[in-house]
This record gives C-alpha cells, structure tokens and sequence, in this order.
C-alpha cells in the first residue's frame, strides 16, 4: 500500500488546529496586498497524525537496527539529549533576548567551546557553523581571509584529496579557489612525492580528512603538515571523522591550522533524516582574529561571588556572520550532555571501541569481500562489492540485497578511488553480537551473489518498496504533489 | 557510557585480531601525539547530567513564563504538540539522508510533501528540500542568480530594509567570488531605510535584485513593478518572506518574482535561542537545476507504484565535486519535518487564521501605541505583524521595565541602523492578544515618566 | 522475522543504565537476607530502545488507522493531553505531599468531579476506581452499603441484561450478589414483562448500560427504571458507552443512582495496550456518604482574596478505600484537558457525530451484512458476521481478514445475544471517507466470502504473524521466556 | 473539536439516512430529558488549554525542585530518559489490549516479558499481566486464595505492620464475601506492631497469611520459619514486596512463599499524585488458574513462527461472566510496559545498583539521625531503605521547618498508627544522596531549637 499524499487526504473546510477569533477590533485587510487562494490541504489532527506515523514506519532508522553509513558515524542517539534539548529554558528562549536573560545558554556554549577547544588541541572555536559542510566553508573563507590580511594574494589553489567527500572540493571553489587533486598512495595515505611536487607558494592550503574516507590514519601526517606549511600553506581538517580520534590525538598539537565538528556525528547527536547537523570549527592561534562573528565569550569577568557575564564579542577581523543567529543551539546543548555524560574516559572509551569494532568487522568479511588498503582501519574500512568470479553484480546490488535481511547497507560508490566501494562504519554502540549477525548476512549474501546473482539484481524484496526508477524521476521531474491548475 | 562491549567481549575480539590491547590498533598515531590527557569534568550518569543541564536551562528567562514582543528574524508562535509528537518518533530522528529510497519513503515523501507546501505558500514552481536557515538559503540565491548568468552579470542589489544579520550573510557567503559587486542603497532622507531605493541600481550588470517581503520593519509592499522594472534590465528578484505572512498576503510568484526564499522558523519550530532553524528556497522552474541543495521528485518503483528518490544529484558535490551549485550537505530535515505536520495540521484555514490574528493583533497594538505620548509608531500602512516604535527615552530603558513586569520588550535598532534612535521592533502573533497588548500598552506609559 | 526476547538479547555483564557509587560510608548487607543470582537480562541503552522500538511496530493502533473495536470508543487521543499529564507539577508530585503542596492537582480533581457530576446529572462522585470495571465493583458495594444501612439485608440479587459487558455479571458476584439475568426483547430493549416478573424486594439493584451493548439506547429506559425502584432496587448506569449521551440526556436525572465512566474511552485517554483506565463513580444524593474515601474537596472555603483550600473528605458511610492513593491522576489529568477543550458544545458535537458516524456506517453495510435490532442505533452497531449461502465462514474469518486490508477488526462474538457478533464503534474522530474505505472493505470481504472463502479462514496473510494456536498456548501454557533452570 | 466533518459531509451523511437533522436520531430518548444544557465553561483551543492546565501544575510543589523523603508506598526514583520515549510510541499508547494477536505482538511479547522478569524478580513460575496497583494487588491475593480453598477456609491473616493503606483496601474489596473474617493482631506492646503478631493465630481455617516485606516500616525479615508454620496449618502465604528491594534481597520464591504481590511504581513510573501505578501478582504454578487478570502464553502461528496470545481468558470476566476469578478487564498495560523497558535498561547490574543506593544511603541516614539529640530511629537493623524517626517536636512542626528548606519531609505516622506519636517514616533512594542527607540532618537539628 502506498500512502496517500497530504493532498490526498484533504477535504475541503477541514482543519487540524483551531485559533481563537481575534479579541482586538477589526482592522481591514489591505486588499490589494491579498493572495488569491491559498492551496494547503485541510486535515484533521488524527488524520495527520496517522499520516506521518504511517509514513515513519517506511523509514529505516538506528533506533530500528544497524546502520554502518560509512563516513555518517551513525551511532546510538542518547534520550537523554532529546529531553534536555526541549527543555523549556533553552527551547523557549528568542535570540535576541537581553544576555542577562540567556546567561544559562550562553554559559552552556561557552563550556562547549571550552570543551571542544580541549579535545581538539585548539585555542580558537565557533560554534556557529550549521553542518560540516557549513563549517568547511568557514574554514575555506578563513584561510582565504588569513592570506589576504598578509598580503598574500597569489594563494589561489588549495590542494584535495582524490580520497576527500565531495564537501570538500565544493567548499573550496565556494570558497573562491581552485581545485588541486592530490592522489593516494598504494597505502591508502597520500602520496607524499606527488605532494611535494604539486605543493608551491600559490597553495592557500591542504583540506584533508583523518582518518581518510578509507578509514586509514595518515601514515605520514606529521610530513604532510610540514610540507604544507613549509610553503606557507594551511592545513584544514575534515573532522567527519574525528570519532576515531577522541582522547587518541589532539590534531590542534599535531599542525593542523582548523578543524570542523560535525556534532550529529562524533557527539551523537541525531541525524534528524537528513539534518539538522552542527559544525563548529576550531583554529589554531593565527586564526583567531578571523572567526565569523559573534563568538560566545566573557565580557565580565566573574569573581568568589559572581559568575561571570557571558556575551557576544566580534572577533577583530571576522570574516563575517555565516548564518543568522549563532548556530544550532539545539543541537549543541545535545551535544554538550553528551560529553558531559562521557568525560574524558568515556571519550577515549568511544574512539577505541569505535576502531576496535570496525577492525573486527574488517576481520570478520576479510576472508569474503577485497579489502583494498588493508592494514589496521581506524573507525571504518571500504571493502569492494564484487568479485571477478561473479560478472554483473555491483556493489549496489550488494547493498540493497542487505534491506532484504533488515539491516542498512553502507556507504557506496564513495570514496571514488575504490571500486564499487561499500564503506562501512560501525561505530562504537554496536554490539559484538551485533557485528557477527551483520558479517554472516554480509556473507551470504557473497555466496547469493555467486550462486543467485538474479536475487541481488532484483533485490530488495522485502521493503515497502522495490528499486526505483532514478532516471523517470529526473527525466519527468516532478517535485510537487498538486499545484493549483492555471486558470 | 553507551558502549556495549563487556570486558570479556573487548577481550574475544582483540584476539580474534591477534592483538594483546586496544592500544596497539593506535600505532599509525605519531608516538609523541598519542593518548594526550584531556583535562575534562568526570562523566556523570544520566540523572546528574540531566540536573547539571537543567541549572543552565534554569538560568535563563524564557517565554514560557514572559511574555514576548521580539522577532527580527525569529518569532514567538504556539507550536501545536502534534508536531513534536512526530519528530519524536525514532524513524524520524534517527534516520539519515534517504540515500536508499526503498527504506526511506518516509523521509522522501516528507520532503516531497514539504516542496510541495512551499511552492503553493509562495506561487512558485519548485521548492527545495531545506536550507540551513533563513539567512544562508538568501545568500545561496544570490549564488543561484550568479550561476544563473554564467558569472556574466555581476551585480547584487539588496534592498536595505533586508534583516541586516541576512545582508551580512550574503557578504560572507559571496566573500569567496572575486569579481562580485553587493550594492545596498541607503537612502539616509528617509527615518525608515526606503526599499525602492535601489530601484535605479538596477541595469543589465544585475544578476539579483533582492528585497524582503514584509521588510525588516514590517512594511509590505506590491513589488510587481520593481519585479516589471527589474525584468525589462534582464535581472532576476528575490523575495525574502515571512511564510506566516504568505498565509493571507499576495504571494512572490503573484508578484512575478523569480525566487522567493524565507526562514521557517515560524512554522511550529521552536525559538531555541536561534537555531536549528529552517531555510527554505523556491524558484520558478527554469532556475531548478541552479537550485542549492537537495530534491525529490515522484517516479515509481520496478512494480510501478508510486514512489520518491532524490534526484538532479549531479548538481551537488557528492557527484560534482568542485562544480556543484552548493557544498551543503546535511540541511534541515527534521525541521523540514516539522514545519510540513505544522502546515497540514492548520491547512488552508488555520495559516490564514494565524497570518490573520498576527496582523489583527499588531494592527491593534500600533494603534495603541500611537495615542501614548512620547510614542510615535514609525511603520506606515500596510505593514503585517512588526512595527518600529519610537519610544521618549532609551530603548534599554524601555526593556529594562518591561522585563521586570514580565516582558520581554522589543529588538533595538539603533545597533544596526544608528539613525533609528530610540526605536524598537515589536513583533506580534497569535499569542499577543488584546490584554497582553493593553498590559505592553500601560508599562509603556508609565516608562515614560521616570 | 521474529523478534528475539530480552533474554535472548542479553549478554553478560551489560547494562543499560549507570548509576553511581554510593557516596556514604559503606554499611554490610544482611547477609542472611540476600538473595541468589538476579536473573534478569543484560542490554545496553540501545539494544533497549531497538528491542521496543521494534515491538512496537508489531502492533496495530489509532494512531495507524481505523480501531472501529465495539465497546472500546478507541477515538483520536489528542497529543496535548500527554504533554499536560507530564508536565512535572503533576507527574513529580508524591500522593502523601501536605495538601498546601499540592493545591493545583487538588484544584484539577475537584474541578474535574463538578464536571463529570454536571454532564451526567448527579451529585456526588469517586475518581478513586483505576477503570470502568473497579468503578462497576465501587458501585456494587455501594449497593449493598447502602441496603445494609437501611437494615435491607434480604437484597441478594442483581439483574443484568443478557447483553451485558461481562464485567457486570463478575462484578455483581464479587461484590456478593447472585446474577440474575434479563432477556432482551425483538427489539433490543429489555424484556419489559420478563423484567416486571423478576423484579422483586430481594433484587439490590439492576445493572443497565444505556446505550445497551447492541448500540441501542433503551426504548423504556423511564419504565425500566421505575420498576426497579418501585420494588426498592438501585439502578446502575454502566457509562462505558457514555460517549454517546454526552449533552444528550443526563443519566442522573433519568432516574440512575449510580454511573461509571470511562474516562479512557469517553474523554479520549488512550487505552496503553490494555491500560491505565480510570473509571469515575457517580451517584445520587441518598448514596453520597457511601463513596469510597477518600474524595476530594473544600476543607477551608476561600473568599475574595484568597482561593479555597482543598484538601480530602471521607464519607461518613464509606465502604472504604478502593485502592491506594486517589485514582489514576494521570488519565484525570488528560480527561480535564479534553473536557476543558470541548466545553459544553464540544461535548454534544461528539455525542451527535459519534451517533451520525455509526449510523451512517450501517447505512453503508445495511445491504451486504444482517444487523438484527435494525433501528437508529447510537454510536456502535452490532452486524452478524455469517451468511447462510456461505456456508463455514465465521465472524472469526471476517474479523481475520480485515487485518490484511489495514483495518482493526470489531469486536467479535459479543454481545453474545448475538450470533457471530461483529460489533462495530466508529467513534466521532473518524471522517466520512474513512468511514467508507471501511464499509468498501467490508463489502469486499464480503464477496471473498462467497467466492473464495478459503482466503478468509486463511486470513489473515499479511500480517507479521499468521493466525495463532491457542490450544496449544494453553495446554502448554509457557508463561515466561526464561526462568534459571534449577539447580 | 478533534471531529473531522465538515457541515457539507454532515449534510451528506444525513441525506444518505434521509433525515433532515442530526437531532432525529435521538429520538429514543426521552423528550423530556433530551438535550440538557450543560454548565460547564467555553471550550478552549490547545493554546489556551495548556496555559490553563499549566496554571494548576504550577500550583504544585514538585520532587522536580524540593527533595523528597517522602515513601509509604511511592517512591522517587530516577526514571531513564528511555522508558518516556518508549511509552510515547503511538504504536503503544494508542493500542488496546491485545485480542487479535496477529496484529498484537508488540505488546503482547513485552506482557510476556513483563511476566518473566516479575517472575524472575520473586522466584515465582507465573505472573499475571498487570493489576490496577499494589494494593488492588494484595486484595485479589486474597481473593486468589479464598477461592483456591473453595471457600472452606475463611480467615485471612494481615500482618499489622502492612501498608494500611493495603489493609484498608482487603477489607473493602473483601466486604462483599459473607463469611470472610480479616484479623490484623495489633501487638501493643511494642512501639513498632511486630510483624510475627499473627503466628498465634495461624490455624486449620486460615486461607491466607499476608506480610509485608520490606515492611512498612522498612524492616526485613526472613519469612522463611513463618511460611513453614503456615504451610504446615495447609494456609497460603503472600508477600507484599517492594520491587527494588528484591534487586538484593531474598525472594519470596526462596522463602517458599505461594503468592506475592507488590507495587511496581518504582519501577520507572512517575509519582503522578498516586496514579497510575502498577500492581504485579506472581505466583506457584498450581495457583496460575485461580490467579486474577490477563495472562500471556507462548504459542505458534499456522507457519510454526513463535508468537504470544492472551491464555487462560477462561478465567476472565468476558467468557467466564460471574464464575471469573476477578472481574477486570482493562489493567495496568502502558505501565506494565514502562516496567519492563525499566528493567531491561537497568539489567542484573543496574537493579542491584540501585537497590544497594537505597540500602546504603538509608543507613547512612539511620546512622547520622540516631545521633542527633532528641531523635530516636525506631527501625530496627536490618531494615532496607525506609526508617521510623521519633522526633522532639510534632511531625508537621518538622515538615514545615523542612518545606521551607526545600525539603519535602517523611510521612506521619500518628494518623494511621495512633501509639506512633511524633514519628515520621523517612524514604532513601538513589536520589537522596549524602549531601541531601546531610542537609537534611542539619535541618532536623535546628528544627528541635525553636
Ligand atoms: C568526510 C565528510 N566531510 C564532510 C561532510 C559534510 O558534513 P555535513 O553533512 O554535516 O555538512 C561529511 C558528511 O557526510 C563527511 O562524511
Ligand atoms: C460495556 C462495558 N462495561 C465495562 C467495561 C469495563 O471497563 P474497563 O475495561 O475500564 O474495566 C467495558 C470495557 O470494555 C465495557 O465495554
């Protein structure tokens, strides 16, 4: 059964939500500044409620079973964060309230910075940034503004990657610059000649992911941020993937010049199907000046008897605001009980679990699936969905035959330089036992692809819905449910 | 803490890995970086975590218990408890991206529902599935309108009764493209900044004409001339809009306008000290494959029932890299969530009752305001539910009395526009009725007189 | 698949909750007074929110689709209610708090008795009974208390209609009367002569649910009534159906002396799976000081100024305490939110489209289904689930195959005056279209009747499970999924 | 409201019934009679209503802000932020109890469940599904046990150191059986009624002895000698437990009890004034025909899958009419299920945990109140997480000291047991930690100077 669209279930005059009358004396309507009719749907309260119940039950999700979303970091999502969250102080509060009646907000964002600066080795932070690719933007227009404050205008490229999630790249010609690829090794890391060869003075920086989307700790990261800063470059990292770094590195020590958070991610705050997501970015001592504004800080300083007064400060020169406000407050008060919660035990505990699970898992489908690169992974591994031995079957077929056994299929087709990459990141809340039922279907379904590749190419067949047609849905695009018909 | 292993467990998989400790999985980290010390608070379990949040949460005023006369960007509206409702259901919350539509028709048509919601708010043909607010979705216009143009025609023009957190976005976000020109015209005659102002900037260098809709002051205007005008040079508009407005006023695409983009935070999201909020963009249908962000679109799965998947990918980075329209990754699904229950719960007759008590209520409160002495209301007719009081002493003053009666006074505007002095921005809703109004109206007048 | 049990998702040594140490000094356990091995499972946070979250969709609700379940008014159970009843005023409050303390909960309940004592016509009222049936056993002490006090000790009997809940005829026994049933008439109502010839000065009382358990309120009700009282005898309203007579008629004013309500079905609190219920206890003014103590009310009366102070009275003739504490103040909560939200219009609106739905939906499946007693019923209708012409399908089969449509089943097989009984409550919060998908369906199942009957003993097919063995349930009669094997 | 039809489908659905008016179908009811006005005030949208019902929340001193030592029969304990999301899942809030199990199982497996941990829990074979609360519970013990003799014998024995309250509901609910005689020893003597006072009294005619454990004064026992003599007479005995208590101590099973009962509110279910609560009933196997309520039993589908289905409904008041064992029929489902996902969470460990938390921090308070001039700890060792504290000055004098120190003080006892002059009963459980302790020392100690 398909559901029926809002549209659908509409009938005229219904309502799911009554207002009052006004109780002020009627002012008139400017009626030349009037819409014709507004075309909504008209539902009662119970029929919108089934309707999106129903349509959540067509929804796969963590809370349902194992989601091993390479590069997503899809674990547990704490309950407690969604109470805490909607807690009246913070979910009722207007942004533009005096600060002497945010003091609550703005001293739990302060910690946060506080926090994140120390777990990342960094001195500088914004927690305004919406996602990670929010926050690598931030980060692109801060190197360039770093440059051009010195004078430095011929810094025109910034190196990538072949390895890097599309974010990346994106980022920087947003960001005002040119795309320089830079290849990987046979190891997995990068290939440190081609990176000497292609790294000159006209190189505004080096945006790069560690562990890489191979899962793989840079072998030679010291190296690799030496030669960037030798010719004056900066080093950006790509946190996505810092949960297999918690308590294990501090990437501000190491050289790295900034670094985005994605929250939704290392702090385990939900996906939300697709956001919101929060990616504060931190900076090394140079960067400071150059946050977007406002940052959280202390205008006041407190003392035995007074807290502090937290407010607002305008870095000196800011590369501006990046979005209204100051960022998913939301989302970060999640995140802050989260590691509040955690520690720094818990923290450690977190990263060595998430590697240890994903070496296991690696162990496990090692003697089924190629595994190229293969040497310890940190948090996640890419395998190869095929074999030479079964001609026609992709890495896609492999990946929608698992909805048919009730789990959720990695990553795929990324990172490019694998082929028919399945990315596969367990994270740490999964369970042994839970690792073990995934790698028996995963290899079943190896022994299928050999045996009945005809199951994988038709597959899935046991969800609501069976493969869908991508090219009709771009060829006809039809991305509304009902426009009212032109008169 | 939420990490199942058992010791005994951690242990059968070291061995299983023929490792003797979960250290050794570390050695690829340089020695001298490894295992720093990190100087944290203990971890707490849950019961003390949640005490030590809710002491923050406590220390703030809310309006729950005060009563709200802000907006500027963000607004005070009831959020019915059906919405929260859904967007607490696990397969909602802890669902990612709908990269694999077969599990994820739930998702998928939520967003497609949502298209379709903000294409009849504003009159426009297609929506996208979210931006990450308000502010960001205006700047990734101006991109759409460069790209539009191939980079060919160089000038932006913002009108300056454009939130100004809004205009300062889009410098940000165009802070990256060289050649770029962002014109604001301030008109300096006039006590509010006039948005047709930058009518005579317009010519055939303009990619984007962009003006808000109510303004930041609560004007709202017909902008199908300056829609006309803008048109006969070639250039494309931008509306920036209220969608609670759109409730009962003439939409962009009724005006002719291209684009229309707008924060929906109003549209049962809660304030949350400004965020995670919601960006929405809707553009006529030529301009789709410029569109930021992600889409669904309707097709049929190998059975031919009806299904979604998302689609024009090859317009974002996961596929075209550095030549996407947009680096955005995640947006804002859940909230688009919301906004979609909070939409269908009121349907046609409740957004044109909320539209309609905001602007009865604020048309009431400026009346009101205008017979105190010292006050003057500076936003002329038509406006919607803001106004700019001009108030006899500081707007500080103002607040300060209005907070100690259990209101939280309106936004000064003397910090962005400094020849507003002594003015306020006073929004109203559904939930500033009649006496809380005459309770705004008294303390006002008393204020006046110490 | 099936869902595994907590113990089989055990592993030794998880939890999915810590605690702290203890932060006073140590004191010895007991030792004699310990306990062996506690055998219970061992699951993280996750595993426990997968394991339910899963359950969950294993069930069918309102909140999914149509419950059309006779009896139950499974209506629309409006989500502010929930948040109302967790407000932390509320749900933080201990029973035994000093009265000062907790005015507001005190304020809710007395609020809430005026209510339910003004929409159904009587004067004094019990929120203390935990569901309709504990209300029914309330009542029926009340009874005998009160035939005791007049020294009335020959009163053993209580009539009940043969189409009465089975909860009637259990409760009258356990409250130590002898049951002493009513037949119905050709036209549904009770057997006006057969009632006159029973009724004598040893019958306690009579047991009536008005609309009765076919959907039909009683043509004599005034009669019936009048004969009960003529012989000395008590007439008790069982309200379960109540939803159908709000601002209709006044059951206290007719001539009841007692009532229950549910307060889960009638003011739309949900019914949890089976639970919490509250059932209320109203009665008229000869019985007030036999309500069950304590209940709640004005012990300082209040002036201009100040509000009055409520607090707990106990009846100077009480039959007791019913249960611990004051009621189900949760589900009161929620019911004073609805009713508040209703108002005296509300409350006829429901009753009106409560009788306008069941109407309507038996015009629908007049033509295709038998519905003996076929006049004007009120909210449900009882239909014969059977067709001569074909032979061997059961309102069983009927009920089955509804499932596989997406519909809950009616009620079955009750009331039992009725063969092959499907009774049918549509309640006031379905529309006219889900109405008429659900009479389509039926009509449907219908046709497979006669055509295909096998698909209905089948039935149903697509549903997590098939049809379940339920001699085999009871014979074998396993109550537990894992009990520690003796040693 | 929450009525979906519009006056053009009300008109539709009257026409289809040929009638002109929704009022002719009431003609059944009697003129006279018909259509009464109701009093009751204007009904409110969901805006209002919570303002409305939020007022008398905030009218409420809460555990959320004050301490609270406050027991007797429920207690504050910490509730995971899993069991309210749990709960809130429509799929189980919205169902009913399970008679079609094909599209049941979701909470007929968590019954089952439910079962099996209550069983686990007492060292009981079979539990029911739930009872409307504890002492509810205890009555249909009684019932259970006075119908398992046939009515031949017919004293039941309560101890007086019972929840009165529980003792007052076994009378009520029992006041309908003729020849029934309830006896409670009141042992005078001692200023705690000793629990072994009925021993005496245990004879050929005795259905049943019930005790409390731990008492209601916090005292344990080991029953053990008790349940002998009693079994010896041929009687049953039942066990009124504290559920968290038995997370260490001693089960009813391995005393040899026949029965216990207990109410399972501090099982993850809030305090809510009283309600709703949860009762749970386990018992020997030989009892499970006479037991009351619902019972889930394992079974197959037609495919030979596992499923559950209610079992034994023979018993029940809807096939059995008024031969049932008891005449319930809704019970206590949504908290059965908040129970079980209570202990799931907290697991072999985590109900240890707590119950020593409770144990440890009781003891510490017994300890540090001994030693406080003018109090006296009446409980004796060994206790679990309740105490008797004779105080210098009335009970309420106290209370009220501690109230306006945002402590919520412990129960007093004059009222239910008159010799127990200026006593009060003090609960400890996780929450009351030693800080809170000591706080609340060093307020008892000042209360005794004024
Ligand atoms: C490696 C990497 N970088 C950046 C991003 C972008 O993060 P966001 O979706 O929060 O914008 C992702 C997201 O999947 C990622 O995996
Ligand atoms: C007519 C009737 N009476 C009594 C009851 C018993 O109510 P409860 O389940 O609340 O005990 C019911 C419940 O279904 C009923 O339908």
């Amino acid at each position: 059964m398909t559901e029926p669209t809002i549209y659908e279930l509409s009938s005229p005059d219904r309502t799911g939500f009554l207002f009052q009358e006004p109780n002020v004396p009627a002012s008139p309507l400017p009626k030349d500044l009037l819409r014709d009719d507004l075309p909504f749907p008209e539902m009662s309260e119970i029929d919108v409620i089934r309707h999106f119940t129903r349509l959540s039950q067509l929804n796969y999700c963590i809370d349902v079973g194992f989601y091993p979303l390479g590069s997503c970091t899809m674990k547990y999502n704490p309950r407690i964060n969604e109470e805490m969250a909607r807690l009246p102080g913070f979910a009722m509060s207007h942004p533009l309230q005096p600060i002497e009646t945010v003091q609550g907000n703005l001293a739990l964002m302060y910690q946060l910075q506080e926090w994140l600066k120390e777990v990342s080795g960094f001195v500088g932070i914004t927690l305004q940034p919406a996602a990670g690719a929010h926050g690598e933007f931030v980060g692109g227009l801060i190197m360039r503004a770093y440059h051009r404050s010195r004078n430095d205008l011929k810094r025109t490229k910034v190196l990538v990657p072949d390895s890097a999630h599309g974010t990346n790249p994106a980022t920087s010609s947003m960001s005002g610059f040119d795309v320089i690829n830079v290849p990987s090794d046979e190891r997995g890391n990068i290939d440190l000649e081609k990176l000497k060869e292609i790294c000159d003075d006209c190189v505004a920086g080096l945006m790069l992911t560690n562990p890489n989307t191979l899962g793989l700790f840079e072998e030679h990261l010291k190296e690799v941020i030496d030669i960037i800063h030798q010719k004056g470059g900066l080093v950006y990292g790509d946190g996505a993937n810092f949960n297999a770094l918690l308590g294990i590195i501090k990437p501000g020590e190491i050289g790295f010049d900034i670094m985005h958070f994605n929250l939704h991610k290392t702090f385990s705050t939900p996906h939300g199907g697709g956001g919101p997501g929060s990616g504060p970015v931190a900076v090394a001592a140079p960067l400071i000046d150059f946050l977007p504004s406002p940052v959280v800080g202390i205008v006041e300083a407190g003392d035995e008897e007074t807290p502090p007064l937290y407010g607002f400060i305008n870095p000196t020169q800011s590369i501006g605001r990046m979005k209204a406000f100051y960022g998913h407050f939301g989302v970060l008060v999640r995140a802050f009980t989260y590691i509040a919660m955690q520690g720094a035990d818990g923290l450690r505990n977190i990263a060595e679990n998430a590697v240890l699970n994903a070496n296991y898992l690696k162990h496990l489908l090692g003697d089924t699936y190629s595994i190229p690169f293969n040497r310890n992974c940190m948090h996640e591994f890419v395998a190869e969905g095929f074999w030479d031995d079964a001609p026609g079957v992709h890495a896609l077929d492999v990946a929608k035959r698992m909805m048919d056994y009730g789990v959720h299929p990695p990553t795929n087709y990324f990172p490019l330089i694998v082929k028919e990459a399945l990315m596969i990141e367990p994270t740490e809340t999964e369970s042994k036992q839970e690792l073990e039922k995934f790698a028996d279907i995963m290899k079943k379904i190896a022994q299928e692809a050999h045996s009945d590749p005809e199951l994988l190419h038709n597959a899935p067949h046991n969800t609501p819905l069976g493969r869908l047609d991508e090219v009709k849905a771009a060829k006809e695009l039809v991305l509304c449910c009902w426009i009212p018909p032109e008169e | 803490m939420f990490t199942p292993h058992t010791d005994a467990e951690r242990k059968e998989m070291l061995t299983a890995l023929g490792l003797n400790s979960i250290e050794e999985l570390f050695s690829d980290v340089p020695q001298q970086f490894r295992f720093p010390a990190l100087d944290l608070p203990k971890g707490m379990n849950e019961m003390f975590v949640r005490e030590y949040v809710e002491g923050f949460s406590q220390a703030n005023i809310s309006t729950k218990e005060f009563i709200c006369f802000l907006g500027a960007g963000a607004y005070d509206h009831y959020i019915p408890s059906a919405v929260d409702s859904i967007l607490r259901r696990g397969e909602f919350f802890t669902a990612y991206t709908p990269y694999q539509p077969e599990i994820s028709q739930g998702t998928l048509q939520t967003i497609f529902e949502f298209q379709t919601l903000i294409c009849n708010l504003t009159s426009l043909e297609a929506s996208n599935a979210s931006h990450y607010d308000g502010a960001t979705a205006a700047a990734e216009a101006c991109i759409t309108a460069y790209s539009h143009f191939h980079g060919k025609r160089k000038k932006i023009l913002l009108s300056s009764a454009i939130n100004p957190q809004y205009r300062e976005v889009v410098h940000t976000y165009l802070s990256g493209i060289q050649d770029i020109a962002i014109e604001t015209i301030l008109d300096d005659q006039n006590s509010l900044p006039d948005p047709f102002a930058i009518e005579g900037s317009i010519d055939e260098n303009t990619a984007l004409v962009m003006v808000q809709y109510p303004d930041f002051f609560g004007r709202i205007y017909d902008f199908s001339n300056l829609i006309e005008k803008s048109h006969q040079k070639g250039a494309l508009v931008c509306l920036i809009v209220n969608p609670i407005a759109l409730g009962l006023l003439k939409t962009p695409g009724e005006m002719g306008a291209d684009i229309a983009v707008g924060e929906g935070q109003p549209l049962g999201i809660p304030l949350s000290f400004g965020g995670p909020y919601l960006g929405f963009i809707a553009a006529r249908k030529e301009l789709v494959r410029k569109l930021s962000g992600r889409l669904v679109g309707e097709t049929v799965d190998k059975d031919g029932k009806r299904g979604y998947v998302l689609t024009l990918t090859a317009r974002e980075q996961h596929i075209r890299r550095e030549k996407a329209t947009s680096n955005i990754c995640s947006n804002q699904g859940l909230m688009a969530l919301a906004a979609t229950v909070y939409m269908s719960l009121l349907g046609k007759t409740g957004m044109r009752q909320v539209s309609n008590l905001c602007y009865q209520n604020a048309h009431y409160a400026a009346q009101k305001i205008a017979q105190l002495d010292g006050f003057k209301v500076l936003t002329p007719e038509p406006f919607f539910h803001e106004i700019v009081i001009q108030c006899p002493t500081s707007v500080e003053h103002i607040n300060h009395h209005l907070l100690e009666e259990g209101i939280l006074g309106g936004y000064a505007l003397e910090s962005v526009y400094p020849d507003l002095k002594n003015c306020m921005l006073l929004a109203f809703t559904e939930k500033t009725n009649k006496e809380v109004i005459d309770v705004l109206c008294d303390i006002l007048k008393e204020s006046d007189h110490d």
